[in-house]
């Protein structure tokens, strides 16, 4: 109250370019430049499968998305809020049975099913968060590990949903009515189905993204930030600490569900055994080697840890030490299945052990370089007497 | 400015004595160097001396026993110019518990024992160093210093009380036939009798032979049994002195009590950084 | 306004405090003093929540003891840490929208969807904090990361963010410690300029017995977990077992001793 | 009652079986301070080098596997010394925490990767001295191979124990454990102390996925590793620290999964035994969450 009353006389010139620069600052571009970017994306989300033939790169487009939603998920949770979980991939495993139910058994539109996964990821969540408040560190970890176990256990058993152990199939609907992913014509040329789910996909992680920055550059993300920097310092605060941490959860776990029904939607075909800890350690190495909590982390994170095991399973003839069969014993090589374990080992270890902040900080780093070229450095002012 | 801190005026009889440690200049800084801890610091121990070091918290009293003991890396920080001399030679990036091994033990601030031990299994853990014979010595000595041990050898060291822990906690050190001991506050949170018991025994580990480097908040404590006292403020050496000059400084009052005094009594050799 | 009536907090056997009484008024400077262990963290550990004692402690009538961290915030209570209380990898302004959470609404769904008012309540706390930032001297700062700045500006964020929440009752704990003189001066000015615009009251934990003497309108000196003299600096300056919990035992066999006290009662 | 004796017998052995892995990660998580998933990958190797000894190169059954705990030994050694000490110091205590973490759940993946391109991904015969042998008592019969895993992990958890509480490095183990910097100050050098802790898991791993490949019906898949993760609700049941804590966290766990398996009917569904351990640690965890989360957090602040 008398902050306001109090600073206005002595307000300068100084300040007011200071504030009229600051009004943008919880906006979701910040910059003309990033403006631009923005709607260069959009296009790109449309232009690109429309201009692209091949079916194995929209593919593996599709599958790249799908990943990043999931690991935009586990950003909030492992990367702003601090909680590290392993179980992501039971989230997922909800979404994609929660759409097999509703998309496949109910034949329930996409603008039912699709956002039904994002709930039922949230509400699966919610009622796991309040089992971790208490946990730190180890405990927290080993309870998530914990999750994948007994999540495994209910998807084996709901064989309504999931078929059990040999899978379930089931074909969603993807059309708006005026328009249908699944079966995309424009301009009287018809695409496939792979080429509609890619703008699909990408439109959701594009929503993702923006969702998330503006939870991360407003109230709740900078609640979930200060918890994971100084607990007891945010509590201190005024920020109720476990109620941030249940949301950040219930985010987690919605946008997990998503990229669930997402992957129902791009396979046709899910099997219970997908969501097990391999998946979870795959969500949370993205989420890692992207970079935790930064924005674009778990995209440039999902392309490249998603992308590997496909091309070089694509290209396992060209690249020496591969081999397809392991029949012959003895003789030593790296099968083509083990590729992408080998992949997110060696990534995880090479990324915690030269860059911990993550492969995203080097685009960051690039970025900045290329700005300070256009403005010129701004040096920071050490103040010390009061005004 | 530094040349004349270097040329810190000795009081003669300290002079004749041999040099033990000596700190040289020595800067230290935290969190990769963004927060200064210490600032161009020079300090001497002799061979028998008992030196306190003086100061408000925050002044950097700790950090600099943590240089002398090589546990500055434990805590983010690291040396960034000037020198640590044991026995005239430099410690250089020596580690804790090579230091350990060379004679410079350390109590630290806040006690520290294991607790979950046995008081027997901590003073076992403090001659880890010691060949099997010089630990037996060892352990007759500190029972013999501290009887309360020897009576709760098999308790927790969790369960002793402060006064205890902290009886613990140096014989713990002395454990290591040390040649130089740093004791950061061993009288923190303790009654004034049990304050009066530690500083008659830090007398008598002296008197053994052993040199002590003592941080201390009670002024009077600690001059009453130092040889010689630094003061340390905002990360430099403000004053030193021998305990008497120390006793009749009125600066140092000032400092603990907010009573400015009168100028009397002789000035000390005052690094003029004020 | 703070009414503290027979506090006691124990730790496994220890007792940290014993029966501690005190009251502050509205829009005073209390400071708290004593050597290190005498439980001045631990007595503000207890008026932030973060520690549950036996006893009353009431702010503005209502009773802290039993509430959680962030509702004791709620209530108009904010404080700083002795080790620093920042958020290290955020910049200034965002430590001190943290420290104004309380003033801002909206959650993490209404800022997914940009929903307008959120965003009109978040703009006027970024100008609020620029006002904050401007009248502690922090603008030039302002986009800077925390843990890259020096300490004594670090330490002026940490007021900013504890003043953003509009408190009623600040608590300092140790502010100072650290700090040169020239630095310790600037901030005591900071502190009074803040609790003059603000209207603040102010506890303050201190060792720099100096400053507190100059600065505080009444001093409590705690020893050992217990009260050893409550008044003004006048009077604490006279109380013997204030003296002799910072000046050494009165021991009277010991001649050094003696000789130092001597000193300090011939004033 | 024949069937329960036979029950309770093969329960003992899964869960001794079960105390070695979790004291594998119980001295790790004291000797260093981090929780390190490495052991995982030291069950998978130590019995994959166990059978390349064994069975490949013919050498006899005892020096393949100390040879084996050997190997599994010079990796941990190797991989604190030149990955997981280079992760301390970049930060936050829990973002050190968290590196080591990951960096251990990679070396898996890569020691899984790894054990498929040299072994492939049948399952093998270990080719171990007992065998298929039962031995009856009564009308009960009990495998040999039971008897030995009880025998062998008892004898090694006694070796622990004297070494623990009785020897100079095994004071120094538990004083590092009590408090890092403390010990450094008393002369105690962190790196013997973590060599000594990872040989102490080298060899509890080895025996332990040696003994879990030489399981009836199981054998020697690439997929052990997993097993090992199964050994962590013990590790918490036994409170995180203690050799007897994880001894009886490993023998609830082993005797409740075995029951479970014998007892609980169809009706609960594929998998109940092997999810059963988890549910027991999320109830416990529900019911009381700071109980043994209190010895290791508070120990850490």
């Amino acid at each position: 109250m008398a902050i306001t009353e109090t600073v206005k006389p002595v307000r300068t010139a100084h300040v007011q370019r200071e504030r009229s620069r600051t009004k943008d600052e919880s906006q979701l571009c910040v910059s003309k430049g990033q403006r631009i970017g923005l709607a260069v994306g959009f296009l790109l989300i449309f232009a690109v499968p429309l201009s692209v033939g091949n079916p194995f790169l929209i593919s593996l487009g599709v599958t790249i998305g799908i990943y990043a939603i999931a690991a935009i998920g586990l950003n909030v949770l492992s990367g702003y809020a601090g909680q590290i979980s392993l179980a992501q991939s039971v989230f997922v495993g909800v979404g994609a049975f929660a759409g097999v139910a509703l998309a496949g058994l109910a034949e329930l539109p996409l603008l039912v099913w699709l956002p039904a996964t994002f709930i039922i990821g949230g509400l699966a969540a919610a009622i796991v968060a309040p089992l971790t408040l208490r946990l730190k560190g180890v405990f927290q970890i080993v309870l998530s590990l914990g999750l994948i176990f007994v999540g495994t256990y209910i998807f084996v058993n709901s064989t309504v949903f999931t078929g059990g152990n040999s899978g379930i199939s089931a074909s969603p609907a993807l059309s708006l009515g005026f328009m249908d992913f699944g079966n995309l014509v424009v301009g009287g040329m018809a695409y496939g189905y792979q080429q509609g789910l890619f703008i699909l996909v990408w439109l959701c992680v594009a929503a993702s993204m923006i969702a998330v920055v503006n939870m991360h550059r407003t109230r709740f993300g900078r609640s979930m930030i200060a918890i994971r920097e100084a607990e007891t310092a945010a509590q201190i605060a005024g920020i109720n600490t476990n109620g941030v941490k249940v949301k950040a959860f219930i985010i987690a776990g919605a946008f997990g569900g998503l990229a669930g029904g997402l992957l129902l939607a791009q396979l046709r075909y899910v099997q219970t055994h997908q969501f097990g800890i391999n998946m979870g350690l795959e969500l949370l190495i993205i989420a890692v080697v992207g970079g935790l909590g930064t924005t674009w982390g778990p995209v440039i994170g999902a392309a490249i840890i998603s992308a590997i095991p496909v091309l070089a399973t694509q290209y396992a003839e060209y690249i020496p030490f591969l081999q397809e069969d392991f029949s012959q014993s003895g003789e030593i090589g790296i099968p083509v299945g083990q590729v992408g374990l080998l992949i997110y080992g060696l990534a995880l270890v090479l990324v915690m052990v030269f860059e911990p902040r993550g492969v995203s900080h080097w685009f960051k780093i690039g970025g900045e370089k290329l700005r300070s070229l256009g403005s010129g450095n701004r040096a920071v002012v050490d103040v010390r007497k009061p005004s | 400015m530094n040349a004349q801190r270097r040329h810190i005026r000795q009081s003669p009889d300290r002079l004749s004595a041999s040099k033990l440690l000596s700190v040289e200049n020595l800067s230290v800084a935290y969190s990769g160097g963004s927060i200064s801890a210490l600032e161009g610091i020079n300090l001497d121990v002799h061979e028998g001396e008992i030196v306190a070091l003086l100061g408000v918290n925050g002044a950097g009293k700790t950090t600099l026993l943590r240089a002398v003991s090589g546990l500055l890396g434990l805590h983010g920080g690291a040396v960034r110019s000037g020198s640590i001399s044991y026995q005239r030679k430099n410690l250089g990036d020596e580690s804790p518990w090579g230091r350990v091994r060379k004679g410079i033990s350390i109590s630290l601030e806040g006690r520290r024992v294991f607790t979950d031990l046995s008081v027997q299994d901590n003073l076992k853990a403090g001659g880890y160093t010691q060949s099997k014979s010089a630990a037996a010595k060892a352990y007759q000595n500190v029972v013999e210093l501290f009887p309360v041990l020897a009576r709760k050898r098999d308790l927790a060291a969790g369960l002793l009380s402060g006064g205890e822990q902290q009886m613990l906690a140096v014989g713990r050190a002395l454990m290591q036939g040390p040649k130089l001991l740093l004791l950061d506050e061993p009288s923190l949170g303790l009654a004034p009798l049990i304050v009066n018991q530690i500083r008659d025994i830090i007398v008598e580990i002296n008197g053994q032979g052993c040199s002590v480097l003592l941080i201390e908040q009670n002024v009077g404590t600690a001059l009453s049994i130092a040889d010689y006292a630094y003061v340390l403020d905002s990360r430099r050496v403000e004053h030193h002195g021998t305990a008497q000059e120390m006793l009749a400084d009125d600066t140092l009052r000032d400092l603990y009590l907010g009573i400015a005094a009168p100028a009397a009594g002789r000035k000390l050799n005052k690094e003029a950084v004020r | 306004m703070l009414n503290v009536e027979s506090l006691r907090l124990e730790f496994g056997g220890v007792v940290a405090l014993k029966d501690v009484d005190f009251s502050v008024e509205m829009g005073e400077l209390f400071a708290i003093l004593g050597p290190n262990g005498a439980g001045k963290t631990s007595l503000f550990n207890c008026l932030s929540g973060l520690v549950k004692p036996k006893g009353s402690i009431q702010v503005n009538g209502n009773e802290v003891i039993g509430k959680k961290p962030h509702e004791i915030a709620d209530m108009g209570i904010a404080r700083t840490f002795q080790n620093l209380g920042l958020f290290g990898s955020m910049t200034v302004a965002e430590n001190i929208l943290v420290g104004s959470h309380l003033q801002i609404q909206g959650g993490a769904f209404t800022a997914a969807i940009r929903w307008p008012s959120v965003f009109r309540s978040e703009r006027q706390a970024r100008r609020n904090a620029d006002e904050l930032m401007e009248l502690m001297n922090l603008l030039e700062v302002r986009d800077s990361v925390v843990d890259t700045l020096p300490y004594g500006i670090r330490k002026r964020v940490e007021i900013a963010k504890a003043v953003a929440s509009k408190p009623s009752l600040l608590l300092l704990d140790e502010p100072v410690a650290g700090m040169n003189h020239e630095e310790t001066e600037t901030f005591v000015e900071y502190v009074l300029e803040l609790k003059k615009q603000l209207g603040l009251t102010i506890v303050l934990i201190e060792h720099d017995v100096a400053m507190v003497m100059r600065i505080a309108d009444r001093i409590l000196a705690l020893d050992f977990g217990e009260v050893i003299g409550l008044g003004t600096p006048a009077e604490i300056q006279q109380n013997e077992r204030v003296i002799a919990a910072y000046l050494g035992a009165t021991d009277e066999s010991d001649a050094q001793t003696e000789l130092l006290m001597e000193g300090a009662i011939s004033e | 009652m024949n069937n329960f004796i036979q029950l309770t017998a093969s329960g003992i052995s899964l869960g001794i079986l079960y105390a070695l892995v979790a004291i594998g990660f119980a001295v790790l998580l004291k000797a260093t301070g981090h929780f390190n998933m490495l052991p995982g990958a030291l069950v998978l190797l130590g019995a994959y080098l166990t059978y390349q000894f064994h069975v490949l190169w013919s050498l006899g059954f005892i020096l393949a596997v100390a040879l084996a705990a050997v190997v599994c030994t010079a990796l941990g050694i190797l991989g604190e010394r030149y990955l997981f000490s280079k992760l301390s110091g970049k930060g936050h205590k829990s973002i050190e925490h968290l590196s080591v973490l990951l960096v251990s759940l990679g070396l898996i993946s890569i020691a899984q990767a790894a054990v498929v391109s040299i072994w492939g991904p049948l399952n093998y015969l270990i080719n171990d001295p007992w065998g298929l042998d039962v031995v009856r008592l009564g009308g009960v019969a009990i495998a040999v191979r039971d008897i030995w895993a009880v025998v062998l992990s008892l004898g090694l958890l006694g070796i622990f124990y004297y070494i623990i509480q009785h020897t100079r490095v095994g004071v120094g183990m538990r004083a590092a454990a009590n408090d890092p910097e403390a010990a450094r100050a008393q002369g105690i050098n962190p790196h013997v102390i973590s060599a000594t802790a990872w040989a102490m898991c080298g060899a509890a791993s080895v025996l332990a996925g040696m003994m879990l490949a030489t399981e009836i019906g199981g054998g020697l898949v690439p997929t052990l590793d997993q097993v090992a993760f199964t050994a962590l609700p013990a590790l918490i049941l036994g409170g995180l620290s203690s050799l007897p804590g994880c001894i009886y966290g490993g023998l609830a766990l082993g005797l409740v999964q075995t029951y479970a398996s014998g007892y609980v009917p169809e009706s609960f569904g594929q998998g109940f035994a092997s999810a059963l351990p988890w549910v027991v640690l999320i109830l416990l965890l529900v019911v009381k969450p700071s109980g043994f989360a209190k010895t290791l957090e508070t120990r850490r602040a």
